[in-house]
């Protein structure tokens, strides 16, 4: 693995936190929430107690104030360990949710969510797609149709992470059926308001233990001041924090490439075949050192990544690029691993085998590989006139 | 067997499965749904009372007696036209050994059993410490009077929880070279001593299991050929696999399954164009590839039947095959859109008639993709077979 | 055709190469090197001399009336045997042309010439806008009392420097579809107006040109069918050469040399052992890879010879044949060693029994590696092979 | 393409200058270097006057004393360019022969050699390469034979970099032919010493303006005094500057792929066809956004190994990783963008024909990628015991 230059003590004292309380009080009951297919809400406020969710919202709302390596440290830490219920459940909440309702809630929202949230009292939920949305936004159908001070909102969400454990759930909704993307706004919806039905589990490919569910509207009231920022700016807010979002999946998925490389390289030294170990196969060396070479690059991209976001300047662009490569990688790097391990890598009960059904969604959720390309291939196009190089 | 025989061949075989196919196993089969053991034996017996069982088998010993187009040609019939799949264990793999390497008093005692389904076999070669390097394997039986006093595990065995009877690789010596200690032996898995733990495999499913074996006594006659005869059929039982090793008819199934998904998507007007773009570049891709893996295929059984040993090419199906087979099962998954991360492995044992909806589809091409990553694993890892076929090409 | 008279045939054509094939020739095609014109006609005579030329020809037309099987084995034996290939530009494509929609006049004038390889031809069709977007094609034909004048430009035209004619698609309508007002029109190379400037492609050599067609005037009686009919015949020369596509005669040729070449990295006691492990892996993958192309290949032309279109196939033999052949081209260049990047363009030009050292076979596999590359370029680029493979496969 | 924060303002200023004498005095007659296989050197001496080569070598030897990012900017000019011919020779000559005669030679020959290296008065090879002894440098054969106080040198190099304009070269030779790698020790060897013969030049794939030649050593006479370090010692001195020589490749490989992106970006945004231009097909935006994805991490991740080396903190490690990835990159940027260009990436007086032709060496010499993945892969299985992730 290569030197990382980002962490100060303190992050790494805070790493330390995180990892004793994945390895004591998360790993030894993951299976069972895979069973159960959700995280219990009690871990939820372990984790608000430790001060491992929302970590950089400021201390006027609940939050450490600290800077948002700690949210990486988070991040990795859950994801090092394959812990993807949690690792996904938080990164929902405290990485798309939270954000969107610091920027853009009213003093009331903030105030009344973000300190419980940081607590893990109010689990978030983030509702964009639906079926027959999936990366295009802008065909969403569920409409919010405003009545007096209220929006009467109709519409059905699928593939909603956190859906059946969540109190709040920031939604994307057609204020305007006309408008295309101009017609979008982000209504805050609590759960227990009537008309919202939580429908049933969705059994995953991977992410077994982090609950996803769809999730019905109908004629579900709420407030107008419910609203984030203004109506039909919903679309652009999305926008703004989608940098924020793929960021945070390139900091998940380069740490699960990591981890991958690790598991192979410790099963191949010990496991034996054809009277000597895996690991003195020279297939088994090339694989690895590939691997670990193409790792290593995009480690280093991805950190260049988090210090521009720190420095508030990753361009979205970038963060598509990171966005795009990572996942790649994750799910190559998981794929080859698992290979090596043969069939052990192949019995569920092996990080290499659940690591492997987990990188898949990598590749479509928070937008698809092809979305990404989309966008970077039309920064490129756009660029003025002239030669580039 | 001339060309316009085998179409003959390929039209009664068809007919055949139309008439007689239960609708029920047949919907499950299309759906891509898992099977239960009884649906096998069903559709086994069936086979074998209307004289399409056993059809490598020589006729002598209750067989079809056909040749390997014939037996390639009733693989992809039977596939195609959703019909289930040919269980191993007994009719391809035991049932061979015996009538060719054991005694007299086996051939009775087993070979009927196997052609009538109604004894059940499963395949205990793998260990912890032995899986593709098969020759490392360590469960030891030792000679007691008339019995063998068998200890050790067994691992991979698939469908050893459906299992009357396991045959086993066993270790009945330690000197020599490792492969000339290894006897094949014939075991009734309701014999004290036996513990089947089950693994849950990738896909959520149990396919497979961890047989335990401790102290478990067997009749020194359910000894096939001599002690230290068991890599010598180990080897003779690969060569017999090759006609199926590519599996080209449930992978020709599969992509009409993945045309006919592609097509929804391409005439939905919801789905992004350029997303169609991509799932149409792969498609074309993939048939490229699957059409180039049957005429290999057919290359290959050509040659085989010709008598030409074509060297490491039955490695080279499994290398091919194995890739194309994950390359699609990829795209099964693609083809999912929003439903792409869904995976319920309870919807695997639906009824044949229920009703497929986005999410219960969704969770077979999950299972296909799952299950689909075993297969460069089973069997001699990929890289074993590359190794085969390195072997044979250079001097 | 049976099976047995293809050996016959395949054996017969070896015999007679190995016979009458000059030393010089074998000694260049075989050590990688480039042929002179001279080289190509005095093959092409020989062929013609002894009934071996223009076999896709019927017989009335002074052809042999080879079927689709004897055309493919022709193309494999010749490259087997280190023959040369045949220029395609007359015998292969304006010859049918001519049979098929010229004037009796037109096959009086044209076709002996052709066959007796003493009139050498070119083919205008690409020009500077105008690549696999054929239908682009500016360069116009105005007719002027019995003459057309035309004015324009062509590119990539291959051996324009040899030829005599040039079989040429010029635009004699702007109105309508653009595919309609492209006619076939015979050029003399000689006309008054022409001029031929050279190309130096990426491996060096001087195969390609620019011609300049500045008011050169052409008899009315050398358009083919009538005005229009150029897209038409156009696309009748695209179906004539898929039997040529895949080319697998000198790809089979190329990885003969690349087995002999591997086993003389894999003696060398200097070479790491790592890297002859490498050589061995890519060695058997280009060999699966090569053997799936000729199985798919086969496959097409017997379904071609039954008489089915079997849609965009040769469009996938033309897209997996490149990948086949740039592979094995890169690993020709790998094989080289410490001379892995050297390549001189003068030693394509040795003669037939030149001592070949270690430098001068790396540029003969150098150059393999560059020519390589424009195989998925031209005849439509690949791209333009995946629309049509998707056309074909998409509802 | 990315944000870079590595250079200053008087970086860009002295790469103005570059560029201007790449555009002015370089660009007009590389073509006709390619013919006569060399460049010539009266370019040297101009690039000297300039200050382009050996840029940091300390002040009391001629250099300039600045920071090895001048060296930088260099070899990323002119290979922006496509100037592959002194692209290539001045990296062999400022960033293999002058380090290791600054860190091993004795002060005379300091003083005697670097001085006119910065000039361009004298050019600098090295002779590594054998028939037989390609990426494995034990095996080399080129003897030299202690005799009082010269040594007596005999053998073969093929494969040397300017080594028809050469009037140095640092010679590895086997002062010991029974020991191995202990048995080597690097000898600078000056051009018009007796029985010195080059061979003919060889003309190759790509790099056609870069000379490159066999030599012949036939009982030549050196002074002890020539040799650089201790007897003996030699391959541990290559192998410590091979990160240095790694990550020049490393830079000027990426630098590569950037400027084939721009080409093609501009290309198939005029190129007409099927009534639009190639940039509005879908594919040629999907597959430039991929390798500008891949491009842009691994430009990051170079930058970074840069940084690492100013701080000389560059693990050697790393350094293989970074020229094994991005000469792989290299090799598949200029090859789709090739196919992007059609028929005309096909003729050599394309720019793109070239970048595909000089490509391919990349990623054999100064170490095949087989070594770099035996470099890396060691390194993974040799960190001591335990669970690495």
């Amino acid at each position: 693995m290569i030197d990382r230059e980002l962490f100060s003590a303190d992050h790494e004292l805070f790493r330390a936190t995180v990892r004793r309380f994945v390895e004591e009080e998360v790993a030894p009951h993951h299976a069972q929430w895979e069973e159960e297919g959700k995280v219990p809400r009690a871990i939820w406020r372990r984790a608000g107690e430790l001060g491992l969710l929302c970590c950089n919202l400021p201390e006027e709302y609940g939050g450490a104030g600290c800077d948002w390596l700690y949210n990486v440290v988070v991040i990795e830490e859950f994801w090092r360990a394959g812990m993807s219920g949690p690792g996904a459940g938080f990164m929902v909440h405290s990485e798309m949710v939270a954000p969107y309702i610091l920027a853009w809630g009213s003093e009331e929202l903030k105030q009344s969510w973000l300190p419980r949230m940081v607590k893990g009292e109010v689990i978030g939920a983030i509702g964009m797609t639906e079926p027959g949305a999936g990366s295009d936004l802008k065909n969403i159908r569920t409409r919010a149709v405003r009545d007096g001070d209220d929006y009467v909102i109709d519409g059905q969400k699928v593939y909603i992470s956190n859906g059946q454990n969540c109190d709040i759930i920031v939604l994307a909704t057609k204020t305007d059926m006309a408008a295309k993307s101009r017609g979008m706004s982000l209504i805050l919806v609590e759960a227990d308001r009537p008309g919202f039905v939580k429908g049933r589990s969705l059994s995953k490919i991977g992410l077994r233990a982090q609950d996803t569910a769809e999730l019905f509207f109908e004629g579900v009231r709420v407030p107008v001041a419910n609203r984030l920022g203004e109506e039909g700016q919903g679309f652009g807010m999305l926008m703004q924090k989608l940098a924020h979002e793929r960021l945070s999946q390139a900091v998940r998925s380069i740490m699960v490439c990591e981890a991958a490389i690790g598991w192979t390289v410790d099963y191949t030294r010990q496991r034996e075949a054809f009277g000597g170990t895996l690991a003195d196969f020279q297939n088994t060396q090339f694989v690895l050192a590939q691997l670990e070479a193409e790792t290593s690059a995009l480690r280093v991209f991805t950190d260049w990544c988090i210090t521009r976001f720190l420095a508030g300047k990753l361009d979205p662009v970038d963060a598509a690029k990171a966005k795009l490569t990572v996942t790649d990688l994750q799910c190559k790097v998981v794929d080859q691993c698992l290979q090596l391990f043969g069939g052990y890598g192949y019995i569920l009960e092996y990080p290499i085998a659940r690591a492997y059904t987990d990188a898949r969604i990598t590749r479509i959720a928070g937008g698809a590989a092809e979305v990404m390309k989309q966008i970077i291939g039309r920064d490129l196009f756009a660029k003025a006139g002239g030669t580039r190089a | 067997m001339s060309a316009e025989s085998i179409i003959a061949f390929r039209a009664d075989l068809r007919d055949f499965i139309r008439r007689e196919l239960p609708l029920e196993i047949a919907g499950r089969v299309a759906g891509g749904m898992e099977l239960d053991k009884s649906d096998y034996v069903r559709w086994q017996q069936i086979l074998h009372r209307h004289g399409w069982f056993a059809g490598a088998w020589p006729v002598e010993h209750g067989g079809q007696g056909w040749d390997l187009r014939r037996q390639l040609a009733f693989l992809q019939e039977t596939a195609l036209n959703d019909a289930p799949m040919i269980i191993p264990y007994g009719v391809s793999m035991v049932g061979p050994v015996i009538y060719t390497f054991g005694s007299e008093a086996q051939k009775r005692q087993h070979l009927p059993g196997v052609l009538s389904s109604e004894v059940w076999w499963c395949q205990g070669y793998s260990e912890p410490g032995a899986g593709s390097d098969l020759a490392a394997l360590r469960t030891t039986a030792v000679r007691d009077g008339d019995e063998y006093v068998v200890n050790g595990s067994k691992l991979w065995t698939t469908e050893a929880h459906w299992a009357d009877m396991m045959h086993c690789l066993v270790r009945t010596s330690n000197t020599g070279k490792r492969q000339e200690g290894i006897s094949f032996l014939l075991i009734d898995m309701k014999t004290p001593g036996i513990t089947v733990r089950p693994i849950l495999t990738i896909d959520g499913q149990h396919h497979t299991n961890e047989v335990f074996l401790d102290d478990v006594r067997v009749p020194a006659g359910n000894l096939v050929g001599s002690e230290g005869d068991g890599w010598r059929i180990a080897k003779f039982l690969l060569g017999n696999e090759r006609v199926a090793i590519a599996d080209t008819g449930a992978k020709l199934r599969l992509l009409a399954r993945l045309s006919a998904m592609n097509a929804m998507v391409q005439a939905d007007p919801t789905v992004l164009p350029m997303v169609k773009a991509q799932h149409a570049a792969r498609l074309v891709d993939l048939t490229v590839r699957l059409d180039t893996l049957c005429a290999l295929e057919e290359h290959c059984v050509e040659a085989w039947a010709a008598g030409s040993p074509l060297g490491s090419t039955a490695s080279m199906l499994k290398v091919r095959g194995t890739e194309v087979l994950q390359a699609m099962s990829e795209f099964a998954v693609a083809l999912q859109g929003a439903y792409a991360g869904v995976h319920d492995p309870a919807d695997l044992h639906l009824p044949g008639d229920a009703r497929i909806n986005a999410a219960r589809q969704a969770s077979m091409m999950a299972h296909q993709y799952l299950y689909g990553r075993c297969w460069s694993i089973f069997g001699g890892t990929n890289e074993v077979q590359r190794n085969i076929i390195a072997a044979g090409i250079l001097p």
